[in-house]
């Protein structure tokens, strides 16, 4: 979330699209509830069910699955057309003034410029700004490009050429508009099965708040996985936030583009890494051209790109500092600047090494163990049978659990027999690991706030703290290297494990050591104060690239300070009433609760709504000054034209990604799902998103409508349940007792489908046998002039659980059908919107 | 402390059946309502392990810290100070005492060996053991320390670390410190999916 | 046996006959055999059984006192119902075995026109058509009869509430107390005129006989049914042995 | 701290005469608000209300809806009931309402309860059931126009919703109330709940176009300690069968309260009529009766 969850109330206009708040985030939700009824907000809601969210909202719109960024691309389109955006905001805080280099192409056919069919990969060197006074140089960095090998990526010019008046044709906001131009009311009716008149309403609706683009009202855009787990995810976020650019709607209070994401830790799991692609504090890994760090921080560390007369932050020009800190957290002492900070000590990567490529992996044997504390990879999917066949092939797999659950129990899924079972040679540990009541340690949620959790009960029977038992496996594999040794065992001896206990390392003390200390007197030149060495670091600015200074996560410095755990701070307060509660946890970045808050003021610092008054420039102090703390440079006069997004090497938003940052192209554009019932009525020709992965093994199967796939089928959570955690908890089952698959009433009466009745849901993939709820909450619609039926299927049943132990479930977990297609950006698996076939049983 | 539901104390209303054959008892009356179950428990303040809302908890646990008690669970509330859920909860954290204690819970190691059809129980020593030799033989047999350009990879991409949704900041940093040392790159976790 | 007459329940040869004894002295004549009896006190246990728990529910501010000798308020509900069954279902075998000497007359709506001569006395004894039963008691029998029905029918209504709903047990509740209240007059004038109200009756559901005399002064058309003999004439004799007798002791 | 609080009764069931010691103490009203148009029925008030009370878990069947189950139960006093509705306009809502008790002013089920002290009002408005005085007769069943009060086959008593008296009493909110993530629960003083619900019914008329919007507290049974806001208050019934004017049976209040004493005292008049008859007419006796030898005062009319 840009903004916050408190933030909701300030807001007064809301789209709801792919989430569903009420139904995953109910007590997030009570912010919508309460801009509803302290601001008259109004809710409009776009999803493929009439959910529980859709129940208090003002419109209720039912799409097809996987097909949003029309609706979205439709809203930008009645947007610019009816001129309901700021102008100020627009030219000022984002990149619609740039102009966009010659040779740059829109997909008018389905493809951006650069494609390469055979590589399915664009060439990106056309996805760029003119540089000022170029024009002859751009094919420059062309033929460079095809000299040298490999490719070195192509980077943004730090002098970019614009046009204030908007008029030039390669200006981004003519672009823009030549884009979405396409996105009628009748395209986008036909693609997302929305009638035009109810879809221009609900744009008239959501851009009310910029009517002629008076800048006093905000409005705000809620979602979650709905988009994510589409094959073109990333592009439907994106269009999301540049229809919050273009209404300048981010770094306001009740504004923003807001993630809802759906477990406790998932953003703190993304922000320390635990993906493939990054390390802590969202630095790019490195690859094996990285020959040593200098090439890295090349690589790594952008340089501004702006109009000359413009300022840019480009706060990432401190990735040094970040990288260093980091590599001094994770060596200590073994990291010096003779050894480049033991910086080949990490893995370099040239590929994705993605969750559904890891199983990909497993299943063609080139992955042979996994380590999985608190993660059901089975039941995740996608395509969970996959997985299970991929399982059997390990060597061994570990699983930290505190449920018996499909993972650990792949060998004996229904359907394994005896002779299967004998055959399965992979050895499994599972070793009870402790509940979250058991732990102490910090969550990260959605807003962005890092909040300390006290453990309450100690850990029943025979279980160990998760920490205690990743410490113990990883330093008895130190210690073998120690005296077998083995290949490069220098990270692992040398990596710093300096814990009073490292057996069971105190989990305050790894906070610590996340926020970072200074290992030398470090002294910020501008205000002069100096941290001691070995004193608690109070903020990111103090990290330092020469190994003076160490930080496991630079987002997180400042969390745990001199001053104490700010992450423990429990002070409610909130005098501006804005829903800051400032002193409250922590919330990176330096407790910036809503991010990119200069936006909130016009050019001169004023706040556009004054009665929202979130940051402002003190004339008086020469300095921002707000409720909230100023994401921005604390001394940048308005004059100086710094931008607002200070994370961009432009310094403003961005309406068109540059140099493939976005790698399906600088603007969204639809594509049908993996599995869609019709042509794309954009570019028939090129109907799904052109390098969007999908996977080529014998048991990745994709159905069409022509194998007699002819239902659309999307997945979801319960508010009574917990993904597969739940299951296990005799109250949630009690609310929700059974699986079951939600069928329009109209499909059903076709079928003489009665509720209760038990159907197969089948995909390319696997059935799924559940029984049928009939609603009259999915209605039929229209998509490309076909009559379509959408069915919905909750994910939260396995075949290890109480309802599955008693036998009250077929077993079928709801990620059997579900396909391995993977959007290109975040590597996140279609699980919305695939097809299937539906039988009575 | 008496923690029994519905244990009424009665002023009046009830007893003294012969006394009152006739009806007429002119004592005030107060009806006693429950004993307040949490009135005495000891309370610690947690996050929901379940969205990302990030609700504020509070786990009533019986006993007052003394050393000789073992705390175990009697009640889950919502926090009122808590800016966020302002003591609110969904169903699935108004639930979170059947999910500290429940019956499901797996209590001791356990490993199924190649081809068996029944999980054993493992000593927690014996099953470090065999993990980490495990690992040790896999990645020396598979560790990429150069790739085909004869460019430094280090790699050990042959073992997934799959990490959960409700692993802590510090865990998860743990984590990547342990398997990045490794030279592991299959490193997932649930904010993938 | 002193009778040669066919008696109403002669086909009733039930076991309790067998075992239970009737005596009947010189004077006396059988007017209850054993099985009648054991039917009479066992619906009569029962009838005060489910008479004391069912005013302990129907008020329980006055008769609260009368739970206790149930085991409280509950189970006195709970049980309410089985001695209500029990009661029904020895009645029942009681109004099988009784029928046929039921049966109403135009006797008996003469004798129901004459009421108000039979409460105050005015006869010495009753008419000469009085049967085995008078109309008062046949009366109050199918009042029983008819009260025994509504009180099952009410009384499973109110016994399970959740499949009639809460109409028909609002409506049965005042059946069934109606019907209560109506029971409860009529034991009282039932248990007055077998005892202190009619002496000589009691014995007739005790030891299951009564007097001659007894039987012409209060069923006459019984007493000739089963003697042969005229009651008038009999209580003249009477009259005069006792006159006779009488004259004896002022002599004495 | 106490753990135990005691409340001021104002009304108690089967009690004779008036409620001794009433009036000794001042208490506001207390109120739950239910805003069903802000309701997502999520159950949270569900689920807090089995932990709060520690009710056991019981089986549940899947039935075609998300409704946990098809009514309360014994020992799950808090249902959302969902129902899609189709209007006539052609517009399709999905209702959820919170269904409990509702702590009438005028109680069907303390009417119609027999059992001295089983249910009693508060002054605050709650209507409670002591179970310990409970006798088991379902009366109060019948007498609820909301088909609250849900008997227990195995303890043979009754329960429902006690608006968590032990909360209240020791001035916490309900448990359902702490709970609900929305916001649509609110609890307070009846004065102030219906002035947050007459705010929210104005809103709904005037904002989001619900010209039937209203608020729910049917003065039929004096009014309730529990209040809706609806979006069509014209019709209660398809919020899950809410009556619009719900009522206490006559049988429960006139009957019960004035015919049942005066049917008893007119059974009695036949046990005060046969004493009477004994008094005044006498025993009937076999005749013949022995002489009289003496008559006292009399004109020795039963000599015959």
């Amino acid at each position: 979330m840009t903004n916050g969850w408190v933030d909701i109330k300030n807001t007064d206009m809301m789209l709801i699209m792919g989430g569903n708040p009420a139904e995953n985030h109910p007590c997030g939700f009570k912010w919508v509830i309460e801009a509803k009824r302290n601001r008259d907000a109004k809710i409009v809601v776009v999803d493929p069910r009439f959910t529980r969210t859709a129940s208090v909202a003002d419109q209720f719109l039912q799409i097809r699955a996987g097909s949003d960024i029309a609706f979205l691309g439709g809203l930008i389109n009645y947007a610019l057309a009816n001129n309901r955006f700021n102008h100020e905001y627009l030219v000022n805080y984002t990149n619609a003034a740039f102009i966009v280099k010659e040779g740059f192409k829109l997909p008018e056919d389905g493809l951006y410029s650069g494609y390469d069919a055979t590589a399915r990969t664009y060439d990106k060197s056309t996805w760029n700004y003119e540089e000022v006074g170029a024009g002859a140089h751009a094919s420059d960095t062309h033929s460079h490009a095809v000299q040298s090998s490999p490719v070195p990526p192509p980077t943004l010019p730090p002098n970019v050429a614009y046009d204030l008046s908007l008029q030039h044709p390669r200006c981004v906001f003519q672009l823009l508009k030549q884009q979405y131009s396409r996105y009628t009311p009748e395209m986008v009716e036909r693609i997302t099965g929305i009638p035009r008149e109810r879809a221009i309403k609900a744009w008239e609706t959501f851009t009310s708040i910029r009517q002629n683009g008076d800048m006093k009202k905000a409005g705000t855009i809620i979602y979650a996985v709905g988009w994510t787990q589409h094959s073109s995810g990333t592009q439907t976020i994106r269009t999301a936030a540049m229809i919050q650019l273009l209404l300048g709607n981010v770094g306001r209070a009740g504004g923003g583009v807001n993630a809802l994401r759906g477990h406790s830790n998932i953003q703190g799991a993304t922000d320390m890494a635990g993906i493939f692609d990054i390390l802590p504090g969202y630095l790019k890994m490195p690859v094996p051209a990285d020959t040593d760090l200098k090439t890295y921080l090349t690589r790594t560390t952008p340089k501004a790109s702006k109009p000359k007369e413009w300022d840019s932050f480009n706060y990432w020009s401190n990735t040094p500092a970040f990288t260093v800190s980091l590599l001094k957290a994770l060596y200590g002492d073994a990291a010096t600047k003779e050894n480049d900070f033991a910086f080949n000590w990490l893995p370099k990567i040239d590929r994705k090494y993605s969750w559904a490529e890891i199983w990909d992996d497993m299943y063609n044997g080139k992955v042979k163990a996994m380590m999985a504390f608190g993660m059901n990879g089975v039941m995740i999917g996608p395509n969970a049978k996959k997985n299970i066949e991929a399982l059997k092939k390990a060597d061994f797999l570990v699983v930290c659990e505190i449920y018996p659950d499909e993972t650990s129990e792949f060998w004996r899924a229904p359907g394994t027999t005896p002779e299967e079972m004998a055959k399965i040679n992979t050895t499994v540990y599972r070793l009870p690991g402790a509940g979250f009541a058991e732990k102490d340690g910090t969550f990260v949620n959605s807003a962005r706030w890092l909040q300390w959790k006290w453990a309450a009960v100690p850990p029943p029977g025979d279980c160990r703290l998760d920490q205690e038992i990743l410490a113990r496996i990883f330093l008895k594999i130190r210690g073998k290297y120690q005296q077998e040794g083995g290949k490069l065992p220098d990270p692992i001896l040398k990596a710093s494990w300096n814990y009073t206990n490292p057996n069971n390392p105190s989990l305050a003390e790894v906070a610590k050591e996340l926020n970072g200390k200074a290992l030398a007197d470090v002294t910020d030149p501008k205000t002069n104060t100096t941290i001691k060495a070995d004193q608690q670091l109070p903020g990111f600015a103090f990290l330092r690239d020469d190994g003076s200074t160490m930080s496991g996560n630079w987002l997180y410095c400042g969390s745990w300070t001199e001053a104490g755990a700010m992450i423990q701070r429990r002070d409610p307060a909130d005098p501006s009433g804005l829903g800051i509660h400032a002193n409250w946890a922590w919330s990176w970045p330096m407790n910036r609760r809503v991010m990119y808050n200069r936006a909130s003021c016009d050019l001169n610092g004023k706040p556009w709504d004054p009665d929202r008054k979130q940051i402002w420039w003190s004339e008086a102090k020469q300095k921002w000054a707000g409720n909230d703390v100023p994401d921005f440079k604390p001394d940048s006069d308005p004059k100086s034209h710094m931008g607002p997004f200070i994370m961009n090497p432009e310094g403003v938003g961005r309406l068109f990604v540059p140099i493939g940052a976005v790698a399906d192209g600088p603007f969204p554009e639809h594509y049908e799902p993996t599995e869609s019932l019709i042509a794309n009525p954009l570019h028939p020709s090129q109907s799904n998103n052109p390098i969007a992965k999908r996977f080529k093994s014998d048991m990745d199967k994709y159905g069409t409508p022509d194998q007699g796939y002819n239902i659309i089928c999307t997945t979801y959570r319960l508010t009574e349940h917990y993904h597969y955690w739940t299951k296990n908890n005799p109250m949630n089952v009690q609310l929700v007792p059974e699986p079951f698959v939600e069928i329009p009433a109209e499909l059903a009466d076709q079928m003489g489908l009665r509720g209760g009745e038990k159907v197969k849901v089948t995909s390319a993939r696997a059935d799924y046998i559940a029984k049928a709820m009939v609603t009259k909450r999915i209605k039929p619609m229209m998509v490309d002039g076909k009559k379509t039926y959408q069915i919905g299927i909750p994910i939260h049943w396995g075949y290890r659980g109480i309802a599955e132990d008693a036998g009250k479930t077929a077993k079928t977990p709801a990620n059997y059908l579900s396909p391995a297609a993977i959007d290109p950006n975040a590597y996140t698996p279609e699980f919305k919107g695939f097809l299937v076939k539906l039988e009575r049983v | 402390m008496d923690l029994s539901r519905r244990s009424f104390l009665k002023t009046g209303v009830v007893g003294t059946v012969g006394i009152s054959a006739l009806g007429f008892d002119l004592q005030p009356l107060q009806a006693q309502t429950a004993t307040l179950k949490i009135a005495r428990t000891t309370q610690t303040r947690s996050t929901c392990p379940y969205c990302s809302v990030s609700c504020g908890i509070i786990i009533h646990t019986i006993g007052d810290g003394a050393k000789n008690v073992t705390p175990a669970v009697v009640h889950v509330e919502g926090d009122p100070d808590h800016p966020i859920n302002r003591g609110t909860l969904c169903p699935k954290g108004s639930s979170l005492l059947q999910d500290i204690v429940n019956d499901r819970r797996l209590l001791k190691p356990q490993v199924r060996r190649p081809g068996s059809d029944h999980w054993e129980d493992i000593a927690w020593d014996q099953a470090i053991e065999e993990i980490a030799t495990k690992t040790k033989l896999l990645r020396d047999a598979t560790f990429v320390e150069k790739d085909a350009n004869g460019k430094t990879v280090n790699r050990f991409d042959t073992l997934a670390f799959a990490g959960g949704c409700t692993d802590t900041n510090e865990f998860n940093y743990l984590v990547v410190k342990s398997m990045r040392a490794m030279g592991v790159t299959c490193l997932e976790n649930q904010a993938r999916v | 046996m002193a009778t040669s007459s066919q008696r109403f329940d002669r086909s009733t040869n039930h076991f309790i006959n067998r075992i239970g004894l009737t005596v009947v002295y010189v004077g006396e004549l059988l007017r209850h055999r054993a099985y009648t009896r054991f039917l009479h006190w066992a619906y009569g246990i029962f009838f005060f059984l489910a008479l004391l728990s069912g005013f302990g529910i129907y008020m329980p501010w006055i008769f609260r006192w009368f739970t206790p000798l149930f085991g409280g308020g509950a189970m006195t509900r709970m049980l309410h119902p089985w001695f209500g069954l029990g009661f029904v279902f020895f009645f029942g075998l009681q109004a099988f075995n009784w029928a046929a000497a039921m049966k109403w007359g135009q006797g008996d709506t003469r004798w129901m026109k004459r009421l108000r001569d039979y409460v105050t006395n005015r006869d010495t004894i009753e008419p000469p058509d009085v049967g085995f039963f008078n109309g008062g008691q046949k009366l109050m029998f199918w009042e029983i009869v008819g009260g025994s029905i509504a009180y099952v029918i009410t009384g499973v209504i109110m016994w399970f509430p959740e499949i009639f709903g809460r109409i028909a047990v609002a409506i049965s509740y005042v059946i069934h107390d109606i019907s209560a209240l109506i029971m409860l007059a009529g034991i009282f004038i039932h248990i007055y005129l077998s005892t202190i109200g009619e002496p000589g009756t009691m014995q007739a559901m005790t030891r299951g006989t009564v007097s001659e005399a007894w039987a012409w002064t209060h069923h006459p058309a019984w007493y000739k049914q089963v003697t042969g003999r005229d009651p008038a004439e009999a209580l003249a004799e009477a009259r005069r042995t006792q006159a006779r007798s009488s004259g004896d002791q002022s002599n004495q | 701290m106490s753990d135990r609080k005691t409340l001021q009764v104002q009304r108690i069931s089967g009690h004779p005469g008036p409620v001794a010691g009433a009036g000794m103490q001042r208490e506001e009203q207390v109120c739950k608000l239910i805003d069903t148009t802000t309701c997502i029925g999520c159950k949270a008030c569900e689920v807090a209300c089995v932990e709060w009370n520690d009710m056991p878990f019981q089986p549940t069947m899947f039935d075609n809806t998300y409704q946990t189950m098809p009514d309360t139960h014994w020992n799950y006093w808090n249902l959302i009931k969902f129902n899609e509705v189709t209007n006539e306009d052609g517009t399709f809502q999905w209702l959820m309402r919170k269904h409990q008790c509702m702590h009438c002013a005028d109680p069907g089920c303390l009417a119609a309860c027999p059992a001295d002290g089983a249910i009693v009002q508060y002054r605050n408005g709650i209507v409670d059931f002591q179970e310990e005085n409970c006798i088991g007769c379902q009366f109060c069943v019948s007498g609820c126009p909301f088909n609250v009060p849900k008997f227990s086959p195995t303890t043979k008593k009754v329960y429902k919703c006690t608006l968590c008296s032990d909360r209240v009493g020791q001035g916490l909110e309900p448990a359902c109330i702490k709970a609900c993530p929305t916001g649509c629960l609110h609890f307070g003083t009846k004065s102030d709940m219906l002035m947050l619900a007459e705010k929210r019914v104005k809103q709904l008329q005037t904002v989001s176009g619900f010209k039937e919007a209203g608020t729910y507290d049917p003065q039929t049974i004096g009014g309730t300690s529990v209040v809706y806001v609806l979006h069509d208050a014209s019709n209660p019934e398809k919020y899950g069968g809410l009556p619009k004017n719900p009522r206490i049976p006559l049988s429960f209040t006139i009957w019960k309260n004035w015919f049942k004493p005066i049917g008893l005292i007119a059974s009695m008049m036949a046990f005060a009529g046969v004493i009477l008859h004994y008094v005044t007419e006498g025993p009937r006796r076999p005749q013949p009766q022995p002489p009289v030898k003496e008559v006292d005062g009399g004109e020795g009319k039963k000599e015959n």
